[in-house]
C-alpha cells in the first residue's frame, strides 16, 4: 500500500460522482418509493390465476368446465376443483367449487398452458396480504371469476389474440357441426337411423378433448 | 476579531451565572454545569443529528434515497429511532456478567464526553482548559478500549469475544501513530495547551495587521495542514483516527460480515444506543482534536470561533462517511501491520521532517522554507512510504496480474 | 496425477497442549450475514486463524430430487427455478437440455437464440449479484452491492415482460421456451446490453485497483490447476485457477458455436482471480448477447414436443454451463410420465469440497471471503 | 495434442493455454472393453458396471492411461432399483428392438459420470452395483477424486449406500439423528409435521390418491 494509494483515490472519486449525480440523475437515484408510487407492472407480470367468464353473467359466462387438466398440471396442488351438478343429480360442465391457495399457489402458470379452453389467466394484482392466513389466502370460485373486459385492461394483446382463437374455434365448432347436422339430416333421409345415437353427439364446444390422464 | 459568537455565548453565560453570585456554594455547581451541560447536549444533538447524515450520504453515495418518512427529508428519524431504541426490550444474555455487560456502554459514554471537554470549541469555549489538555485527551480516550473489552468479555458470546480482542489490539496499535504525528504539532507550538496550539496556527505576523487580504490568508495558510509535516501528520493522524473510532475501513470490532456485530452482538435497546452514542462522540472526539491539531482549530477566515470549529469538524465527518461508503475493510493482520510496519516509522520520521522544517524556516524566512521543505519533506516521506509498502508486500501483490482470454 | 492424501495437508493443526492455548470453535452461521442463506461453518479458531473447518448443510433441504421423481416430467420445470434462485433461467435451460437428450426434440433456431439471449442474461445477473456481495463480504458497506443491484435490476425487469416474473421464471419448455418476445423487448434489452460496459468501466474503476481489495483478496484461497480439476470445481473458480475449460466451448451445447467469445482464464486461483474471471466473463457475455441480438432469427419458439411427455427407458445426462459452474441433470425413465431417478448436479455445491482445503492457516475474514468467491446459492446446494 | 499448462501457479507468464478446443469428443468404449473384458458393459446406456471390488483398479487405470485420463469427475449419483417386474427394450437376433418382460431383481446403483478436461471428452459412466438393499457396501472414490467427497456424502445420506475408504462419512442433508434414508424408493414419509389445519388437506389427499392412481399404470 503505497502512500499515494491511487486505486483508494480513485474509487472515491467513483463513489463521489455517484453521491453528486444521484441529485440530479435520473438513473443513478433509481428507487420507486412503494406506497405513493408504484414501479410499472406490465402486461405480462403473473401473480396468481384467475378464471375468465364472457358476457355479463360471471356463473353462466363461465369458460371453465371443470375437466381439472389445470389441477392435474398444478405442480404444488393448490387448484381444488369440484364439478357443478343440477337438481336432477345430473353432472354440468361448469366447476361448483374452484378454489385455489394462494398460500401454495407458486405462480407458475403451468395452469394456463394446459388450459384448452383459455378460461384460467395469471392476474398482475400483488397487494394480496390479507388478515387471515388459512381462509383469506384461499380464493374461491366468486373472487376467481374476472370479466374478459378485465382481461382486456390487464393484457389487451394477448386478450385479443385469445379471443381471436375462441372465435376461430367456435366457427370451426360451428362449421363442423352444421356438417354433421347436414350429413345426418342427409343420412337421415336416406336410410332410417335410430334417433338415440344423434342425441349423443353433443356440440364440439362443450365436448373437451380427452384429458390426458398420465399428465 | 470576529469571535462575535464565542464572546456572546460567554457573555450568557457570565450572565447566568451573575444570578448566583450571591450563593458561593451554588455558584460553583451552576459554574460547572453551564460548562459541561450545553456541551454535553449539543453533541448529543450532533450525534442524532449525524446519524441522519451519514445515513443520508451513505444512501447518496450508494444512489438510493435513504431516509425519507419521518418529517422533511428524514430530520425527524433520529428521533425516531431513539424513541424506537428506548421501547425495545433490553435483552441481556443468560450467562453474561451482567454487571459487566451493564456498565460497559456507561464505560464507553464517559471517556467520550470527557474527551470532548477537553477540545477548544472556540474563544473562550473551553470546558476543561488545561495546560496539559492534549496529553489528557489522550489518556482519557485511550479509555474507551475498555469497555469494548468489557462489552466483548461480559456477552459471553464467542464474536463478542473476537470483536473484543480485536477492538484491545487495534486501538492500542494506533495510539501510537496517533500520538506520535501529534507529537510532531505539540513540539511546533511548543504547548500541549489546546488553546495554544490553536493560536500557534495563524501566521500572527499577518493577523493582526489590518490588510484585508493578509488579515484573510493569515488565518488559514498558518494551518499546521498546509505544512508538508503538517499534511502528512494530518493523513497519519486521520488514518488512526479512523481505526481508533472503529470507523471503516479500520472497523473490525464490529465487522458484520465476519463478526456479526463483534462487541454489539449481544447489545439491545437502550444499551445498544448508549454504546452507538458512545463511538460516535468519542469519533467527535477524536475529529475534533484532529482539527484542532492541524486544521486550525477555530480559526478561520471572515470570522473565527465556534462556527469554524462546527464546519471544520462536519467537514472531517463527512470525509469519514465517503470513505466509510467507498472502502472495504481491511484484515486483522494487515490492520496491525499497517500501524506497526507502516505508520509508526512514518510518524516518527514526520516529527524529524517537522524539526528540519522548523529550522529551516527560521533560518531562511517562510517563502524559501515552505518550498525545500515540501520538496525534501515529501520527498523523504514518499521514499519511506514506498519502501516500506514495498517491505510489506508479497512479491505476489506487486506483480500486476494478466489475465488472458483465450477461446 | 497420483492419488491425492484424502485430507488436505495445507494448514496446520494443532492440539490445546501443543499451543498451551484454548482453541476457539466459532459456530458461523446458520443465520450470520455473510454465509449467503443457511449455511453454518463450524470454526476452530486459533486466535483469528482457522485450523479446522467443517461446513454443514442441510438447513434448506426440501428434497427437490424427491419431489420431482413423484410428479411428472414437465412439471419439475417451476421448481427448478427454486434451485439457483437467482438463475432460473439457466436451471430451466439445463433441466430442459436434458430432457431433450432423454426424448430427442429438435429445438428451433429462434428458441435456441432466446434461450442464448436469457441465459446470458441470466450470466450477467450472477456475476453482478455475486461480485456485490463478494465486495460486501470484504467489508465495504453496501455501495458495490448497490451499484450492482442497480444493474441486475434491469436485467430483472426485462425477465419479468418476457416470462411474467423476475426471478422464478418457469420460461424454457422442452423443445423451445414458453412465449415469444413482446413487442420493443428486443430493443430494450439492446439498450441495456449497449450500457453495460459503461457500468462495468466504472466498477472495475471502483474495483479492481483498490489496494485494499488487492491486499484481502490477492493469495487468499488459493486453488491450484490440478487441486482444481481435483476437487471436480467448475465454472469461474476452475477458470480462475488456470484450466481453460468452459462446458460452453466444450460441449457447444445449443448455438454456442456459432458466436464469438472468449473465456477469461486466471493465473494464480486465488479469490481476487475469481472475482476478476467473473468481472471479464461479463464482457463476454455482453460481447455474446450483442451477437445474439443481433442475429436473432424469426421462427417457430416451440419444436414438436408431445402433448405428453413420456420417454422411453432410458437415462441422460445434460449439462451446461450455469453461471456459477456446470449444472447438471441426470434423469433415469422408466417409461412412465414420471422420472424414475431426478438427479442434480448442482454446481456451488460440489464448488463447496474444497471450501476447507482453502480455508486453513487462513483467518476467519479470509473463510468470509472464500466463501463468498465460491459463490454459493444455497436454494442449489441443500436443494 | 493441446499442450498441457505447467509452471507453478503464481506465475502468470509460465502458463500456456492451448488455442484450439474442439467438440466434446466421445470416449472410445472399445479400449475399456479391451483392457478389462471381464467386466459387464450395459451398452443401453452406455455405461461400465462393476462390482465395488475392482473399483480401485479400474479408476485409477482410467485416470492414468494416456487414452483416456479422465481426470475429472462430474457427478456423482445413487439410484435404488426396487425388485420388480421390468420391462427391458433388447434387441432380438434380427436386429429388431423388441420389449422383454423380466424380473429384475431389487440392486441399488451408484452412477459416476466422468470426463476428461485434459482430452476434453467424455462422458464415461461407470456404475458400481450392489444386489442388495439392506446394508449396501460401495467403494469410495474419494481418495481419486477428492471432488467425489460431499457428493459421496450425500448419496450415503439419502440412499443409505456405505462407501469404504471415504475419509469423513457423515449424513449431510439430513441430520444426524435421523433415521431412514429419504431417497430411496420405498421410503415412506413421516406423518409428524407440525399440523397446521389448512384448507388445503383435501387438495393433498386428492393429489395423494392421483399419484397412487398414476404409479399403477405401466407404461
Amino acid at each position: 500500500m503505497s502512500l499515494l494509494a491511487k486505486g483508494i483515490l480513485k474509487g472515491m472519486a467513483v463513489t463521489a460522482k455517484n453521491f453528486f449525480q444521484s441529485y440530479y440523475r435520473k438513473e443513478r437515484l433509481p428507487t420507486v418509493q412503494y406506497p405513493e408510487e408504484k414501479s410499472t407492472i406490465t402486461p405480462f407480470t403473473r401473480n396468481f390465476p384467475f378464471l375468465l367468464y364472457d358476457g355479463d353473467d360471471a356463473v353462466d359466462g363461465m369458460r371453465c368446465t371443470a375437466c381439472t387438466l389445470c389441477e392435474r398440471a398444478c405442480p404444488p396442488q393448490c387448484i381444488y376443483i369440484i364439478k357443478d351438478k343440477d337438481e336432477k343429480g345430473k353432472p354440468i360442465l361448469r366447476p361448483r367449487i374452484f378454489d385455489i391457495d394462494t398460500s401454495v399457489c407458486m405462480s407458475c402458470q403451468l395452469c394456463v398452458e394446459v388450459c384448452p379452453y383459455e378460461a384460467i389467466r395469471m392476474d398482475s394484482a400483488f397487494e394480496l396480504s390479507n388478515e387471515n392466513r388459512f381462509e383469506g389466502l384461499l380464493i374461491n370460485r366468486g373472487d376467481l371469476l374476472k370479466s374478459n373486459d378485465y382481461y382486456h385492461a390487464l393484457n389487451p394483446v394477448e386478450a385479443r389474440e385469445t379471443d381471436d382463437r375462441i372465435a376461430a374455434k367456435n366457427a370451426l365448432a360451428e362449421a363442423k357441426k352444421k356438417a354433421r347436422q347436414k350429413k345426418t339430416r342427409l343420412a337421415a333421409a336416406k336410410a332410417k337411423r335410430p334417433p338415440s345415437r344423434l342425441k349423443k353427439s353433443p356440440p364440439a364446444r362443450e365436448k373437451p378433448p380427452q384429458p390426458e390422464k398420465s399428465e | 476579531m470576529n469571535n462575535f459568537f464565542d464572546l456572546k455565548l460567554v457573555e450568557l453565560g457570565r450572565w447566568i451565572e451573575a444570578f448566583f453570585a450571591d450563593f458561593p456554594s451554588l455558584k460553583l455547581v451552576v459554574h460547572l454545569l453551564l460548562c459541561t451541560l450545553p456541551l454535553a447536549l449539543s453533541f448529543m444533538g450532533a450525534f442524532a443529528f449525524t446519524t441522519w447524515l451519514e445515513r443520508k450520504g451513505l444512501a447518496r453515495i450508494q444512489n438510493r434515497p435513504g431516509p425519507n418518512r419521518v418529517g422533511i427529508f428524514g430530520l425527524l428519524q433520529p428521533i425516531a429511532d431513539g424513541i424506537k431504541m428506548l421501547i425495545k426490550e433490553d435483552i441481556v444474555p443468560e450467562r453474561s456478567d451482567k454487571l459487566f455487560h451493564f456498565l460497559a456502554p456507561i464505560m464507553l459514554m464517559i471517556p467520550a464526553l470527557i474527551g470532548v471537554g477537553f477540545l477548544p470549541l472556540g474563544d473562550g469555549l473551553h470546558a476543561l482548559p488545561l495546560d496539559s489538555a492534549i496529553i489528557f485527551f489522550f489518556a482519557i480516550s485511550s479509555l474507551n478500549t475498555i469497555a469494548v473489552f468489557m462489552a466483548g468479555w461480559s456477552s459471553r458470546n464467542k464474536y463478542s469475544l473476537l470483536g473484543g480482542m480485536r477492538a484491545v489490539a487495534q486501538m492500542i496499535s494506533y495510539e501510537i501513530p496517533l500520538v506520535l504525528s501529534a507529537v510532531a504539532v505539540i513540539m511546533i507550538a511548543g504547548s500541549l495547551n489546546a488553546q495554544e496550539v490553536v493560536a500557534s496556527q495563524q501566521i500572527s505576523s499577518w493577523v493582526g495587521s489590518g490588510n484585508i487580504l493578509q488579515e484573510f490568508f493569515g488565518r488559514i495558510l498558518g494551518w499546521n495542514v498546509f505544512k508538508p509535516w503538517g499534511f502528512a501528520g494530518f493523513i497519519f493522524f486521520f488514518v488512526a483516527a479512523l481505526a481508533e473510532a472503529n470507523r471503516s475501513p479500520f472497523d473490525l470490532p464490529e465487522a458484520d460480515s465476519e463478526i456479526i456485530a463483534g462487541h454489539l452482538t449481544e447489545y439491545s435497546g437502550f444499551k445498544y444506543a448508549i454504546f452507538f452514542m458512545g463511538e460516535y462522540i468519542s469519533a467527535f472526539a477524536i475529529a475534533g482534536i484532529g482539527v484542532t491539531l492541524f486544521l486550525g482549530g477555530w480559526n478561520g477566515p471572515v470570522f473565527s470561533g465556534l462556527p469554524w470549529f462546527v464546519l471544520k469538524l462536519f467537514s472531517l465527518f463527512a470525509v469519514m462517511i465517503w470513505i466509510r461508503g467507498t472502502l472495504p475493510r481491511l484484515r486483522v493482520d494487515q490492520l496491525m501491520g499497517y500501524a506497526w510496519k507502516f505508520l509508526f516509522p512514518l510518524a516518527i520520521l514526520n516529527i524529524f521532517l517537522a524539526g528540519f522544517y522548523h529550522f529551516i524556516e527560521r533560518q531562511w524566512g517562510t517563502a524559501i522554507a515552505m518550498l525545500a521543505g515540501w520538496i525534501l519533506g515529501f520527498g523523504a516521506l514518499q521514499l519511506a512510504a514506498t519502501a516500506l509498502s514495498r517491505l510489506n508486500q508479497s512479491p505476489i501483490m506487486r506483480s500486476k496480474r494478466v489475465y488472458q482470454l483465450v477461446e | 496425477m497420483s492419488p491425492v492424501q484424502t485430507m488436505p495437508p495445507r494448514g496446520y493443526h494443532l492440539s490445546k497442549d501443543e499451543l498451551g492455548a484454548d482453541i476457539l470453535e466459532v459456530a458461523m452461521g446458520p443465520h450470520h450475514p455473510s454465509t449467503h442463506g443457511v449455511f453454518r461453518m463450524d470454526l476452530k479458531l486459533d486466535g483469528e486463524t482457522v485450523v479446522d473447518l467443517k461446513p454443514v448443510f442441510g438447513y434448506l433441504h426440501r428434497n427437490h430430487e424427491k419431489i420431482a421423481e413423484d410428479i411428472s416430467y414437465p412439471m419439475s420445470m417451476p421448481f427448478t427455478d427454486r434451485l439457483d434462485y437467482l438463475c432460473g433461467m439457466t436451471n430451466n435451460w439445463a433441466y430442459a437440455l436434458s430432457a431433450e437428450k432423454l426424448i430427442e426434440i429438435e429445438v428451433p433456431e429462434r428458441a435456441e437464440y432466446l434461450r442464448v439471449i436469457v441465459g446470458e442474461l441470466t450470466r450477467l445477473v450472477n456475476h453482478c449479484l455475486l461480485i456485490g456481495f463478494f465486495i460486501n463480504d470484504l467489508g465495504a458497506l453496501g455501495t458495490p452491492l448497490l451499484y450492482a443491484l442497480r444493474e441486475r435490476e434491469k436485467i430483472l425487469d426485462l425477465f419479468e415482460v418476457l416470462s411474467g416474473a423476475r426471478m422464478m421464471v418457469n420460461y424454457i419448455r422442452f423443445g423451445g421456451v414458453r412465449c415469444d418476445l413482446p413487442e420493443g423487448w428486443l430493443g430494450e434489452c439492446q439498450r441495456i446490453v449497449d450500457a453495460f460496459p459503461a457500468f462495468l468501466d466504472e466498477y472495475e474503476t471502483l474495483l479492481t485497483e483498490n489496494e485494499i481489495i488487492i491486499a484481502r483478496a490477492q493469495n487468499v484461497g488459493v486453488v491450484t490447476r490440478e487441486e482444481a480439476i481435483d476437487f471436480s470445481l467448475t465454472g469461474p473458480m476452475l477458470r480462475a485457477s488456470g484450466v481453460n475449460y468452459d462446458i460452453r466451448k466444450v460441449d457447444r451445447y445449443g448455438i454456442y458455436d456459432r458466436f464469438d467469445f472468449k473465456i477469461p482464464i486466471g493465473g494464480h486461483g486465488d479469490c481476487y482471480d475469481r472475482f476478476m474471471v467473473r468481472m471479464l466473463e461479463m464482457r463476454e457475455s455482453v460481447k455474446i448477447l450483442k451477437q445474439a441480438i443481433r442475429d436473432l432469427p424469426d421462427g417457430n419458439i416451440m419444436g414438436k414436443a408431445p402433448k405428453i411427455f413420456r420417454p422411453a427407458p432410458g437415462e441422460a445426462y445434460g449439462r451446461i454451463e450455469a453461471p456459477k459452474g456446470e449444472l447438471g441433470f441426470y434423469l433415469i425413465s422408466d417409461g412412465t410420465p414420471i422420472p424414475y431417478r431426478f438427479k442434480v448436479r448442482p454446481p456451488s455445491f460440489v464448488n463447496l469440497t474444497a471450501l476447507r482445503h482453502m480455508c486453513l492457516g487462513h483467518k476467519v475474514a479470509d473463510a468470509v471471503i472464500i466463501l463468498g468467491s465460491i459463490d454459493i446459492v444455497l436454494g442449489e446446494v441443500d436443494r | 495434442m493441446p499442450q498441457r499448462e505447467t509452471g507453478p501457479i503464481g506465475d502468470p507468464t509460465a502458463i500456456t493455454i492451448e488455442t484450439t478446443i474442439g467438440y466434446m469428443g466421445a470416449i472410445d468404449h472399445q479400449g475399456v472393453i479391451r483392457r478389462f473384458p471381464e467386466l459387464e458393459w450395459d451398452d443401453f446406456s452406455g455405461s461400465l458396471i462393476l462390482s465395488p471390488e475392482r473399483v480401485d483398479e479400474v479408476v485409477s487405470w482410467l485416470k492414468e492411461d494416456p487414452a483416456y485420463r479422465l481426470d475429472y469427475l462430474s457427478c456423482v449419483s445413487g439410484v435404488d432399483y426396487l425388485e420388480k417386474e421390468e420391462k427391458t427394450r433388447v434387441r432380438n437376433e434380427a436386429g429388431k428392438m423388441v420389449v422383454k418382460t423380466s424380473l429384475s431383481p431389487e440392486k441399488m446403483e451408484v452412477v459416476y459420470h466422468f470426463y476428461s478436461m485434459e482430452k476434453k471428452t467424455g462422458p464415461f459412466i461407470l456404475k458400481q452395483r450392489v444386489h442388495s438393499r439392506e446394508n449396501p457396501v460401495v467403494t469410495s472414490l474419494t481418495p481419486h477424486y477428492r471432488g467425489a467427497e460431499l457428493m459421496e456424502r450425500e448419496v450415503y445420506d439419502l440412499f443409505g449406500i456405505h462407501f469404504t475408504g471415504h475419509p469423513d462419512l457423515r449424513r449431510i442433508l439430513m441430520w444426524e439423528a435421523f433415521q431412514h434414508h429419504p431417497m430411496r424408493k420405498d421410503y415412506v414419509p413421516p406423518n409428524d409435521y407440525e399440523y397446521e389445519p389448512t384448507p388445503h388437506g383435501d387438495v393433498l389427499q386428492r393429489a395423494r390418491e392421483r399419484r397412487e392412481e398414476l404409479e399403477g399404470q405401466s407404461p
